[in-house]
């Protein structure tokens, strides 16, 4: 094989991860800090992908309107997330994981049929952004430029992320409550407000990469339910909770998609089912994560 | 434990009231995916049916009865296209059954038909196993072309490159998809036995991420390529691999099966469409050369009719399908489904694109379509097919 | 009195044979419809009462049931259509074939706590998905598996009362005796000493480990159990829907069974039937106003998560003990 | 007789239980005191096979069951109460101490007769002699705190067990509740013929029921002995009994 054509299939996963990076990592944060894993996290992406449509319908035809509208939709996400938040999920806290589990579900279906009340049942599309539309040679292959820029918002997440949570006070308090909840009640700190805000940063993560992901993809009902499962698996390969073990998580994810086409074709669909399985059989906590 | 209760209670009170009258209006049962990637074709496929029974109605109806079309969303699903089928037999009562898009959808629900034994009329599905001899029944009928035919009219026009040496497919990974490939590469090996076929990509209908494929396509380096993408499928593709350098690697040279060269699918990609391929359609809609009268006046009511702009290339085959169950009802003199299964096969009737004939055999018409380059028309905001063609010439293929 | 509940009129009424002979009825009195929603009623009562014995008697929060449902659901359909074979043999095979998927997979399942146990569950349902959906030679891939004939039940007809019956109707009276006997065997393994384990690991496996108990064999084999009973509903939902296919294996619907289970109660035995009833009685009801059932069911369940744990059976429950208690209080 | 030879454990680099030693004969009633995180859990949680030992070895009646899963060492014959209350609280208190005889006796494989009909008459004799027979219909998760605490009891003596291993068996009850459970509990070592050994954090208890007692300090073995003798032994004085 080509190595021209291995680096293209090389990019081309590498984009997958890193749009799933960017939705897996509000997941995980959220998983980490509270303990729930937040099904209805890939309707905030959903919810994320519509309000960036509806404002670049708003804002069309300036030349910064796809800007403006995703930062509207990420914002706007992580306001209802707040919301949800602030009145509902605060009362689950204390209760099992089922009724977490149930409750984030439930989300799922009213937000998709608040979607499908808003937007319709049809599929919607916003082209990319003019200063990314074009594409670029590298080693003899046509690259987008605007997968180039997802290539690079990823890592700079990861690497905010990173810096927040390791080098300040914020970012001490976040690991503190991933560590131990009761010692961080012991220690004074007000743990709602830290719960809202990892709630409110998660949201907002997810409705970014929603609305980042309309000029590749179509924007559908039932965009939502495909997406969460794909940032399970991300997020279980890397570790749940643990921040870069999702970033590595959605490279391999992305990898193995992309050369299981290759290998396998029929079944690079069970192949990242089967490795998520495998990772949770073999390490519950992940390629990256630590036991809890 | 009121389990038993409340049903006991449901029951007596009786919910399901039985149709009585002659005045009755005769119920089509109509399932048609109406929301996911698919929603794009089934809406105007549905426009054309509610055309055809608005017209029919005018003129006072079948046998004196009006029709009525009970349509559902199908989601494009098997199982959900299924249980609506049979909950329209069994709650709602209809005579008759139509619609449904895909080819995961029609063959389940011909089953249902079958098995109720309900006239069942697909308009849009093209694989074959809806209508071969081993899924052949008296109550299954086609309006569509099937796939056999589409695989000849792409290979006749792929055989035309004469420099294409290598040939790749792409098609979603499911019965018309793999019957469709199949066809194609049947045809081709009998046109072109010198051209090869270097890679074959089978995504999952409503992929939402074609990228690894298109790349490990791009990497087989082939000449043209035949693709079976369609309705929201065909827009995600393109998005991410035109800027990929997909089609100029290819220099345009893709025939696509699946109706892509529709007014529907044009809009849906509007400036992004990748101009220069060939597609089809049953009806191109704007036609450049000679229009048929019946079409101009269909174009018209259509639009009038759904108050848009431009019509829908869809809208036709569903327009046929009421209309030749509307024949076949008058033909058979009353509304039995046995009586009409009876009635259908070799009937004639009439389409704004010409007569089609239910083939006696295998229940199809084997409709050619028209086939053209899409290319960029100054009088309009999205590809138009040039110079329409039908495909293939000679559609007897059974 | 310790231990053994007092012998009241009204626990002496064979409740459970009324509503069995009441839904026996449907055919006769109902319509065809009826028919249709009762069998629907049926196959999901028994499918969430094999689930409860996993999330309310042991305390097993399984996010993909359905898993086990499908496969059920397949091995009865292929081989009924593929290779011919007859019900009595197909059906006990969907059985056996879902506890044995539910013996390996489970095998993994149980070695892990609550949430990565849900995430595992969840992870072996959509590998079944994804081989329903991928592997066409045997399942159908995505058009599924549609035309698999139903049981051969001409023999009904020597009953008196049942020659006029469609096949519709005597599938139904066969998937109710068949559920029934399910349902009374998962009764019994419920109170079963065997069952009073499970709910002792359900409270507090720490415990139940020092009492004596393989805590992961007993988990395991509740596993098992139920995945068989869920392969058994599988099988008889693939007879009545006229086909299996993959999208019955995806993951929202080990929700919407769960859903199923609370909305009834899942600590009660006759929750997730009464559940089963109350979710398609719903579905009906509310798909004949709006097609935005999703979104109802969504407002169901914040109900049931905020105000209304116990589901319909413990709001009953609730009510006869208030009522009960002021009686008492009028009476003292 | 149960012994402990040499058992360690440490969690990530912090020793908690550093090479402890100790042997508690057959009938014989003993303590193991110390501060809180002198290592007291963690070392009945080793011996009862909760947590796998670094090393060391522990024995019953001379048979090794280091490293046993915690159901095999229940089964073999040593019964314990755990320091926070450790119940099935959505049980009815006659439930729970049926389930336990349930469970010892072998019967929890048995799916199809009804439980309810199993020991009766031990569970209800048990609960008589714990002192729970009027609480036996109430749900476990309902009752008082010292009588949870009795019901922990009665679980594991339907086990019925040659070694007793109380973690804490009056921790949150009341000087008197606290009277009377060490009585009660010196009763049934008598009349089962128990090897008792507990933790226990009032000095004045310990002292008064104790045979033995083993002084725990940062995971190691400080002292054992009588109770007089611990009172005389200057180290303990020191470290624990806080004097200086």
């Amino acid at each position: 094989m080509a190595p021209s054509f291995l680096f293209s299939q090389f990019m081309g996963g590498f984009t997958t991860a890193m749009f799933l990076f960017l939705i897996a990592s509000g997941l995980s944060l959220v998983f980490g800090v509270m303990r729930v894993i937040n099904f209805a996290h890939g309707s905030f992406y959903m919810l994320g992908a519509y309000l960036a449509w509806q404002g670049v319908q708003w804002l069309h035809p300036r030349a910064e309107a796809f800007w403006l509208a995703a930062l509207f939709a990420a914002l706007g996400v992580a306001l209802l997330g707040g919301i949800v938040e602030r009145l509902f999920f605060r009362h689950l806290y204390g209760r099992e994981e089922l009724y977490q589990l149930l409750f984030t579900y439930a989300l799922v279906l009213i937000l998709g049929d608040a979607a499908k009340f808003l937007w319709g049942t049809g599929q919607l599309s916003v082209s990319s952004p003019p200063v990314l539309a074009g594409s670029v040679e590298i080693f003899g292959t046509a690259q987008p430029l605007y997968n180039l820029f997802i290539m690079a918002v990823g890592p700079a997440i990861a690497l905010a992320g990173w810096f927040v949570l390791n080098r300040t006070g914020v970012g001490r308090l976040v690991r503190a409550a991933s560590y131990d909840r009761e010692m961080l009640d012991a220690l004074g700190a007000n743990v709602g407000s830290i719960y809202t805000g990892m709630f409110v940063f998660s949201s907002f993560l997810a409705g970014l990469s929603g609305a980042l992901v309309t000029p590749i993809q179509s924007i559908v009902p039932g965009m939502d339910v495909l997406i969460i499962v794909q940032a399970f698996i991300v997020v279980v390969i890397g570790g749940m909770g643990s921040f870069w073990g999702t970033f590595w998580g959605s490279v391999i994810y992305g990898q193995v998609l992309s050369f299981g086409i290759l290998i396998f074709p029929g079944f690079s669909l069970f192949s990242v089912f089967a490795l998520m399985a495998v990772i949770l059989i073999v390490r519950p906590w992940g390629l990256f994560g630590r036991p809890i | 434990m009121p389990r038993g209760y409340i049903v006991a209670l449901f029951c007596a009170t009786g919910v399901v009231s039985m149709p009585a009258s002659g005045a009755e209006p005769i119920k089509i049962g109509f399932p048609i995916p109406l929301s996911g990637p698919t929603a794009v074709y089934g809406e105007p496929v549905l426009k054309g049916a509610e055309l055809a029974v608005s017209e029919i109605n005018a003129k006072g109806g079948v046998l004196g009865r009006k029709l009525e079309l009970l349509s559902r969303d199908s989601k494009a699903n098997a199982d959900e296209a299924v249980r609506l089928a049979r909950e329209l037999i069994i709650k709602d009562n209809v005579d008759f059954l139509a619609g449904t898009l895909t080819s995961a959808e029609a063959p389940a629900v011909s089953t249902v038909a079958k098995e109720n034994k309900i006239v069942f009329i697909a308009p849009t599905s093209k694989s074959t196993i809806l209508t071969d001899p081993a899924h052949i029944h008296p109550y299954i009928f086609r309006v569509s072309s099937n796939t056999d035919v589409e695989g000849l009219a792409g290979a006749t026009l792929v055989a035309r490159w004469k420099d294409v040496k290598t040939v790749a497919t792409i098609a979603p990974d499911y019965a018309y998809g793999r019957d469709s490939i199949a066809a194609f590469k049947a045809s081709l090996k009998k046109l072109r036995p010198d051209i090869q076929i270097v890679d074959e990509q089978w995504p999952k209908l409503g992929e939402p991420d074609f990228t690894a494929f298109i790349t490990a396509q791009m990497g087989k380096k082939p000449d043209a390529v035949y693709c079976s993408l369609f309705a929201g499928d065909f827009v995600t593709f393109t998005k991410e691999a035109t800027p990929r350098g997909y089609f100029k690697a290819i220099a345009n040279r893709m025939v696509d099966g699946a109706e892509v060269g529709t007014t529907d699918e044009a809009q849906a990609l509007g400036g992004d469409y990748p101009y220069g391929i060939i597609s089809d359609s049953y009806d191109p809609v704007i036609f450049t050369g000679n229009e048929p009268p019946e079409h101009k006046k269909f174009i018209e009511d259509l639009k009038a009719f759904t108050k848009a702009k431009y019509a829908s290339g869809w809208s036709i085959v569903g327009y046929q399908a009421i209309y030749a169950l509307a024949d076949g009802i008058n033909r058979a003199g009353n509304t039995k489904s046995d009586d009409v299964a009876k009635a259908l096969p070799g009937m004639t009737f009439d389409t704004p694109v010409g007569k089609r004939t239910f083939s006696a055999k295998s229940h199809e018409t084997f409709a050619p379509e028209y086939w053209g380059v899409m290319v960029k028309e100054a009088a309009y905001p999205f590809a138009v097919m040039q110079n329409p063609e039908l495909l293939p010439p000679s559609t007897e293929t059974n | 009195m310790t231990g053994r509940r007092r012998a009241t009129l009204a626990s002496r009424i064979p409740w459970t044979l009324i509503v069995f002979l009441a839904a026996a009825t449907v055919p006769w009195i109902g319509s065809r419809y009826d028919t249709f929603l009762a069998s629907q009623i049926v196959i999901d009562a028994l499918f969430a009462v094999s689930l409860n014995l996993l999330l309310g008697t042991t305390g097993l929060v399984s996010f993909g049931h359905v898993a086990y449902f499908g496969v059920g659901a397949y091995v009865c359909g292929i081989l009924m259509k593929t290779y011919e074979v007859p019900f009595v043999l197909a059906f006990p095979a969907a059985g056996l074939g879902a506890a044995l998927f539910a013996l390996v997979s489970g095998y993994f399942c149980v070695r892990l706590q609550k949430l990565y146990f849900a995430m595992l569950t969840l992870a072996f349902s959509q590998i079944v998905w994804a081989i329903a959906y991928k592997w066409n030679d045997v399942t159908g891939g995505d058009q599924g598996l549609p035309e698999i004939p139903y049981p051969d039940l001409d023999w009904m007809s020597a009953i008196p009362g049942f020659g006029d019956l469609r096949i519709g109707d005597r599938f139904y009276l066969l998937t109710l005796v068949l559920v029934a006997l399910s349902i009374a065997a998962l009764r019994i393994i419920t109170r079963s000493p065997f069952g009073r384990m499970l709910t002792t690991i359900r409270d507090n496996p720490e415990r139940a480990a020092f009492i004596g108990l393989n805590v992961r064999a007993y988990q395991l084999a509740a596993f098992v159990v139920a995945g068989a009973f869920a392969g058994l509903a599988g099988a008889l939902y693939g007879l009545f829907s006229r086909g299996v296919f993959a999208d019955y294996v995806f993951w929202s619907k080990s929700a919407e069974v769960i859903i199923m289970t609370i909305l009834g109660g899942m600590d009660y035995f006759w929750g997730p039937p009464v559940g089963a009833l109350a979710l398609v009685w719903l579905n009906q009801q509310i798909t004949a106003y709006t097609e935005y059932w999703p979104f109802v069911l969504g407002a169901i369940l914040l109900v049931l998560l905020f105000a209304f744990t116990g589901g319909i059976v413990g709001g009953i429950v609730a009510g006869f003990r208030f009522a009960r208690y002021r009686l008492a209080r009028r009476d003292a | 007789m149960l012994e402990v030879r040499d058992l360690r454990k440490a969690f990530a680099g912090f020793v908690a239980v550093g090479g402890v030693s100790l042997t508690v004969e057959t009938r014989q009633i003993a303590a193991v005191i110390g501060p809180n995180g002198a290592g007291k859990s963690t070392l009945f949680n080793l011996i009862t096979g909760h947590i796998m030992p670094d090393g060391g070895r522990v024995l019953l009646d001379g048979r090794d069951i280091t490293g046993a899963a915690p159901h095999r060492i229940c089964r073999m014959g040593i019964g314990r109460s755990f320091q926070r209350t450790n119940i099935f609280a959505r049980l009815s208190v006659f439930e729970n101490v049926q389930a336990a005889f349930l469970a010892h006796r072998g019967r929890g494989a048995n799916f199809w007769a009804r439980s309810e009909d199993f020991y009766r008459d031990e569970t209800a004799g048990l609960l008589a002699s714990i002192g729970l027979d009027a609480h036996a219909d109430a749900i476990a998760g309902t009752l008082s705190y010292g009588n949870q605490k009795q019901l922990e009891l009665g679980i594991a003596l339907a086990s019925d067990p040659e070694v007793l291993l109380l973690d804490e068996p009056t921790a949150g009850m009341s000087a008197t509740e606290t009277r009377e459970t060490m009585q009660l509990l010196r009763r049934i070592a008598g009349e089962r013929g128990l090897t008792l050994l507990f933790t226990e954090h009032d000095m004045e208890v310990v002292f008064t029921i104790a045979a033995k007692i083993a002084v725990l300090h940062q995971g190691h073995l400080l002292a054992e002995g009588t109770p007089a003798e611990m009172r005389s032994d200057p180290e303990v004085r020191r470290v624990y009994l806080g004097e200086h």
